[in-house]
């Protein structure tokens, strides 16, 4: 049984079709990649996904329950988490703060009124652990916004992570970060779902060098529609999506180089 | 009672036109800057003083009164210069800050005109005598219409359409609505914000202090008339829909009108029913009545 | 009306002899003050004010001020009091809880020696037990402690209050059953507090017991500052009413008077309005109609020629505001007054500076010219004095209108005697 | 609040404050008290206003609706239904102000910002224009009496006046604030307490993070609701007699004006605020007849140049003293803004 489904989903804004018909299904440990240019609705299928948008038409189901449109907070206590593609943050918490607030909620202790939230040990370590895990463990007491902006991305993404999620949805994750620390993220992410029990990731992602490096499954989009699904083998082949995604100009050059997995140019 | 209902609606009509200027003004300035500008109704009130102030002049200079009109639409235009001093001396600081801070810093403006014109004017009642009176009444079927009150009517319509057309045709007009739909695309057109901003706000302002001198012939300037208008004008816009020209319209019309059908019928609920009208409004339908988008 | 007259008899009794000694005191000061007399503190008498300055009733706050002023000035010029010089210590009557508050101030952080104001019904409820509670002495201009038309305070030790609230509409009602005696239908519009509709019930009391078959067709209730009444008058309109009664005190009066006569509302209607006087020099002929009733409280500025003391008063105080006085002027003048008479009674007998107990007992059924006849206090420490009604009319060189003839009604007429409820005291009336 | 040793100055000063409050009736003018009794009842008030502003990040424009329903409610339980105990008082008047608090607040948390502020501004106008108009029910204009209640079951209405006020009311009013305090304390420094800073930072992410916005929000309306209502009450016995200005909306501009001028986002900046708004009033108002446009100014200046208020200012200048110290010895900043 699949995890998250998407049966032809379709959205549009006014005459812009974002969606058109978008069908897939996501299961137990899997890591799957959505590609595809810029304006193909990526970020549009994750809103619909996360319950932030309610789609023109079709459902998506979270195991076997139909979810569409449930709003992203029921679905964060159904247990599917995301993080942005824009850094998305408290500004004015520290990194314990802004983990703690995670779990306090994932906790149902957001309506403990009268219960001093530093004397729950239980919340501190977590959310030390939490930190320390994504490499915060250093600036627990600094306030968000006086963070670097890779740590500002790690942070979104690590609250996302505090919710303990079966599902976990990551709008490019590591835009915005020097590509050198592109794989330490990735490599962190990897871990801490392994700890942390989370079943399977959906990232939307740019650098093709993290996507056929570190996904199972590779979902290629254009144009609101679904131009490929397959593993990245099979997609690496397929010059079509190749080049649709990465644009005709440098198509040939890097079709060859794809197999020597050399870094590709990553547009933001 | 054709002749009564005559009474009441034209009473209504033209109690909302005045409604309407200031309502405009609290709109415009709405709409672009996404303030809500308290300070409307300070304005209303100071255009009366002044508007009084002006015309005794006049007169004291042998103006017949019968030409008083223009001292008065004077006065109107001649407060304008405190838009500037607000927007460049105080609101500018604040585009960046939570909206709740700017309708504070306008609260804190109402604090300060008030005092102002106490200053100037004292407490006593400021009013011109025989000016209402002079252009004489017509009457329309049995009913008993002072000429005054259909040029305030007029004059506000023809605002009306004055503004109606400035921002359907004018290239200010053009850039107003840009902006209402979709402030950062019109800043990314390299539109100077700044001026925009300066002008719509003394836009906004003009119309507040013209409300106030048009109306003052047929009443008296009084201290409190500015907070007490404000509720009225908060009322009208709510109603009609945030930073709608034509929910300033209609939201007038509808508050003039049902207050004065109120007064005719139960009066006392003639406060109580614009309150619970304005929350049925916010509640049910927040973008307003009239047009209006966001909630 | 005959009581009317023993009673107005009464009140001008001996003022052959008082006015030399009033003028004597009153006339043009002399310049040199006299030092204080023995068993008197040298440090002058403080004395607060507590004016109100905005809103609505500014316009009367502003002229008892001034009233005041002028008074202190008069006061200071002849020697003060016991030759004690006399200081103003002034906060402005606002809000109750404010006023409370700047009551407790002048008493507690200035030691005032009496305090003298209060104009809002709602702030004398307020400051009436606090001054009791303070031992203070409160003489107030025109606030009672009156919840609607009954006392809640029926024998106080500090609190002077004013005149009953209802006594205008009581006068009104006499005087619409005296002129207007054909009258069927009455249409009312009062403010919408207290006040506004204490004084139309009262109205429609004293009128229905003169003539029971009057039919009362409207009420209205325009807030008090309201500046828009085309709505209300359409509705006047509607109803057709041979009179309108109001009780109007302020701005608003002439607003009213201002956009009737823009619909012609008074051509065949007759009128009531029993308070209007308090802004009697904005009422311009041009829109202001004769031959109605006019109300001026307590204080007609044309009386002069029947009381020289108001003569120099309205001369005094044209001369210095370009104005003609309103009844607050004198709500004002004479707590001052009355201070000063009943300190200089006590000492007559004691021979030392008195404290505010014995103050506020010789202040208890006092009677003091004052600047529009005989002023007092009733044994139960309400304001007594005459209260000026008449027809309007244009015949006067002035551009506002006056009234003639002016009906004098003292406040023994026509306020309740202390311990009666208003409406059986009404009833209790042989018409 | 992490932990409080010794070195803290804050520590200090708030000692110092509760010092000055328990023998400040004792000492100082009976005036000065009269103030401070003021004060007792804005303070209570403010903490509930600020839980909404400050760290919910709603601005109300009709609280005085509350502060005046908890004053009425005295003014009612005495003078027609003759409940004198102050603390069975105190506990009618919290429930009214939640459940009014939770009818209200449930219409009003689903709009932010302007929006937020105008439905409230307009429930302050209706209850205004309902306790004018139902004359004969609330006393119009006029208001109603207060008269003076039992505290701990006490009859007190031998003693005179002022010394029942400057005596055992300002000292149960004291305790009253101090329990306030407390609860709100724990209130702010609870889980919940954070959920709703969260909100007021960034709904959106506070939405992913799986927390009800606007269940929270209503929640927070409801709290304040009861204190505004207590802070009302408290205040009641002191006016002794209650009117409807005290629900015009421009009353609840001053309640925001007194956060504001303390300083919204520290604890005990509101009450700073109360303190300095009542005493400043108090002095400027004797000074000069234009005391508004005084205060005008006043708030202008801070809401351009210290949005922070008074708090924020001194806050500011703390921690530059810290950073100070910091080059020396590092101190924790941990113990830096948990309110």
């Amino acid at each position: 049984m699949p995890i998250l489904a998407a049966s032809d989903l379709r959205k549009s804004y006014g005459d812009f079709v974002a969606l058109d018909g978008v069908s897939f299904q996501v299961h137990a440990e899997e890591f799957v990649s959505i590609i595809g240019p810029n304006g193909a609705g990526k970020t549009t299928l994750i809103n619909v996904l996360t319950g932030l948008l309610r789609p023109n038409t079709g459902k998506v189901f979270f195991k076997d329950r139909e979810i569409t449109g449930l709003g992203p907070q029921r679905l964060a206590k159904l247990g599917i988490a995301r993080s942005f593609q824009l850094v998305n943050i408290f500004p004015e918490f520290t990194v314990d703060e802004f983990l703690q607030v995670a779990i306090f909620s994932r906790q149902g202790k957001g309506t403990h009124f009268f219960t001093p939230r530093g004397r729950d040990h239980e919340v501190r370590n977590q959310a030390g652990d939490l930190a320390r895990l994504f490499g915060l463990g250093e600036k627990r007491n600094i306030q968000a916004k006086n963070l670097p902006q890779g740590d500002k991305k790690l942070l979104d993404v690590a609250s996302a992570f505090a919710l303990q999620p079966e599902v976990i949805l990551l709008d490019e994750p590591t835009s915005g970060v020097s590509t050198g620390d592109k794989n330490k993220i990735m490599e962190i992410l990897l871990s801490a779902s392994k700890k942390m029990g989370i079943q399977s990731i959906i990232q939307v992602e740019h650098d093709m060098d993290l996507v056929f490096s570190f996904s199972d499954r590779i979902i290629a989009l254009h144009q609101g529609r679904i131009l490929a699904d397959s593993t990245p083998n099979e997609i690496s082949r397929n010059e079509e999506v190749v080049c649709t995604v990465l644009g005709q100009k440098e198509c040939f050059q890097i079709f060859s180089d794809l197999f020597g997995k050399k870094g590709l140019a990553d547009d933001g | 009672m054709g002749t009564d209902i005559i009474n009441i609606l034209f009473s209504g009509i033209f109690h909302a036109s005045t409604l309407f200027l200031v309502a405009a003004g609290l709109q415009v300035v709405f709409g672009v800057q996404r303030i809500f500008n308290m300070a409307c109704g300070s304005f209303y009130a100071l255009g009366a003083y002044v508007g009084v102030f002006f015309v005794k002049t006049a007169h004291a200079a042998g103006l017949p009164p019968a030409l008083s009109l223009i001292p008065l639409i004077a006065a109107g235009f001649f407060l304008f210069f405190i838009g500037p001093i607000i927007e460049r001396g105080l609101l500018r600081f604040v585009y960046d800050r939570d909206e709740t801070f700017q309708l504070l810093l306008t609260f804190a403006v109402v604090l300060m005109l008030e005092d102002v014109i106490k200053f100037i004017w004292g407490t006593s009642p400021q009013s011109t005598s025989e000016l209402y009176l002079v252009y004489g009444q017509i009457t329309w079927f049995g009913a008993v219409l002072p000429v005054y009150n259909l040029i305030v009517i007029a004059s506000s319509l023809f605002i009306a359409v004055l503004i109606g057309y400035m921002l359907a045709r004018t290239r200010f007009g053009k850039i107003i609505r840009a902006t209402v739909d979709n402030r950062e695309a019109s800043e990314a057109l390299g539109i100077n914000m700044k001026v925009v901003y300066a002008k719509v706000f003394t836009l906004g302002t003009v119309l507040g202090t013209m409300g106030g001198a048009l109306v003052i012939p047929s009443t008296a300037a009084m201290t409190e008339m500015g907070v007490e208008l404000i509720v009225m004008a908060f009322a009208v816009v709510v109603i009609g829909g945030l930073g709608s020209m034509k929910g300033a319209f209609f939201g007038a019309m509808v508050v003039g009108i049902l207050r004065s059908i109120a007064i005719a019928t139960y009066p006392e609920v003639e406060l109580l029913v614009i309150y619970l009208i304005v929350i049925g409004v916010l509640v049910f339908r927040p973008e307003g009545l009239f047009g209006g988008s966001r909630a | 009306m005959k009581k009317t007259r023993r009673e107005f008899v009464k009140m001008l009794g001996g003022t052959a002899v008082a006015t030399s000694a009033m003028l004597a005191t009153h006339g043009e000061a002399k310049a040199q003050a006299t030092k204080t007399a023995k068993g008197v503190p040298s440090e002058p008498v403080k004395i607060g004010l507590l004016p109100v300055l905005t809103g609505v009733a500014g316009v009367p706050g502003l002229a008892g001020q001034r009233a005041a002023e002028i008074w202190l000035e008069q006061a200071n010029a002849t020697g003060g009091i016991l030759g004690r010089k006399v200081e103003f210590y002034q906060e402005e009557e606002t809000s109750p809880k404010d006023t409370v508050e700047k009551f407790r101030k002048l008493t507690l952080q200035n030691k005032v020696d009496v305090i003298s104001g209060g104009i809002s019904t709602a702030v004398g409820l307020a400051l009436g037990p606090v001054a009791e509670e303070l031992g203070q002495l409160w003489l107030s201009w025109d606030a009672t402690t009156q919840k609607g038309v009954e006392e809640t305070m029926p024998q106080t030790k500090y609190s002077f209050r004013s005149v009953d609230n209802e006594m205008e509409a009581v006068g009104g009602g006499i005087m619409t059953a005296k002129h207007f005696p054909n009258i069927k239908t009455v249409a009312g519009i009062n403010n919408d507090y207290s006040y506004g509709r204490d004084c139309w019930d009262t109205y429609k009391a004293v009128l229905t017991h003169f003539k029971p078959n009057v039919k009362f067709v409207l009420d209205l209730w325009p807030k008090l500052g309201e500046t828009e009444f085309s709505s209300h008058i359409a509705s006047i309109k509607k109803a057709n009413p041979d009179l309108l009664f109001s009780s109007f005190w302020s701005g608003d009066t002439t607003i009213f008077f201002k956009q009737a006569a823009g619909v012609n509302l008074f051509q065949k209607m007759k009128a009531c309005f029993c308070t209007g006087g308090g802004v009697h020099d904005t009422l311009k002929k041009d829109f202001t109609p004769p031959g109605m009733i006019l109300g001026y409280n307590s204080f007609y500025f044309k009386w002069t020629d029947s009381w020289p003391l108001m003569k120099w008063f309205v001369n005094k105080y044209y001369t210095k505001y370009k104005e003609y006085p309103s009844y607050e002027a004198d709500h004002a003048y004479y707590t001052l007054q009355a201070y000063k008479a009943a300190v200089e009674k006590c000492y007559a007998i004691s021979g030392a500076w008195p404290t505010k107990e014995q103050v506020a007992a010789a202040l208890t059924g006092i009677q003091v010219p004052s600047v529009s006849g005989y002023r007092g206090y009733t044994e139960d420490n309400r304001m007594e004095c005459l209260f000026f009604q008449g027809i309007t009319t244009h015949k006067n060189p002035y551009n506002f209108v006056t009234i003639d003839p002016v009906e004098i009604m003292p406040a023994s007429q026509i306020m309740k005697p202390a311990g009666t409820k208003l409406y059986d005291w009404i009833k209790s009336w042989k018409s | 609040m992490a932990y409080v040793h010794m070195k803290n100055p804050k520590l200090w000063v708030f000692l110092a404050v509760t010092l000055f409050l328990l023998i400040m009736p004792r000492l100082g003018s009976q005036y000065l008290s009269y103030l401070l009794l003021t004060f007792l009842g804005y303070a209570v008030a403010l903490l509930g206003v600020n839980l909404l502003f400050g760290i919910a990040g709603l601005l109300s424009f009709g609280h005085a609706l509350f502060f005046a329903l908890g004053a009425y409610m005295v003014a009612f339980l005495t003078t027609k239904f003759g409940v004198l105990h102050m603390e069975a008082i105190l506990l009618i008047a919290i429930v009214a102000g939640v459940l009014l608090g939770a009818a209200i607040g449930a219409v009003c948390v689903r709009y932010i910002k302007i929006y937020f502020g105008l439905l409230t501004l307009a429930f302050g106008m209706l209850f205004y224009s309902f306790l004018l108009k139902f004359y004969y029910f609330t006393g119009g204009d006029e208001g109603m009496r207060v008269l003076r209640p039992y505290l701990l079951g006490m009859d007190l209405s031998a003693v005179p006046k002022m010394q029942f006020l400057l005596g055992k009311y300002y000292y149960y009013a004291l305790a009253a604030l101090a329990v306030a305090s407390f609860a709100m304390w724990r209130i702010v420094s609870s889980p919940f307490g954070l959920c709703l800073m969260a909100i007021r930072d960034n709904p959106e992410k506070a939405n992913y993070l799986g927390i009800d916005v606007r269940r929270y929000r209503w929640y927070a309306f409801i709290i304040s609701g009861g204190y505004t209502a207590a802070g009302g009450v408290l205040l009641a016995p002191v006016l002794g007699q209650v009117d409807p200005t005290l629900t015009y909306w421009t009353h609840s501009g001053t309640l925001v004006f007194m956060i504001l001028l303390g300083g919204f986002n520290t604890f005990f900046g509101p009450m700073l605020g109360a303190f300095l708004y009542i005493f400043l009033q108090d002095t400027v108002m004797s000074l000069i007849p234009y005391w508004r446009f005084v205060f005008g100014a006043m708030l202008a200046f801070i809401v351009i140049v210290a949005p922070g208020g008074v708090a924020g200012v001194i806050g500011s200048l703390w921690k530059k003293e810290a950073a100070r110290d910091s080059a020396r010895n590092n101190a924790d900043p941990g113990s830096e803004r948990s309110a």
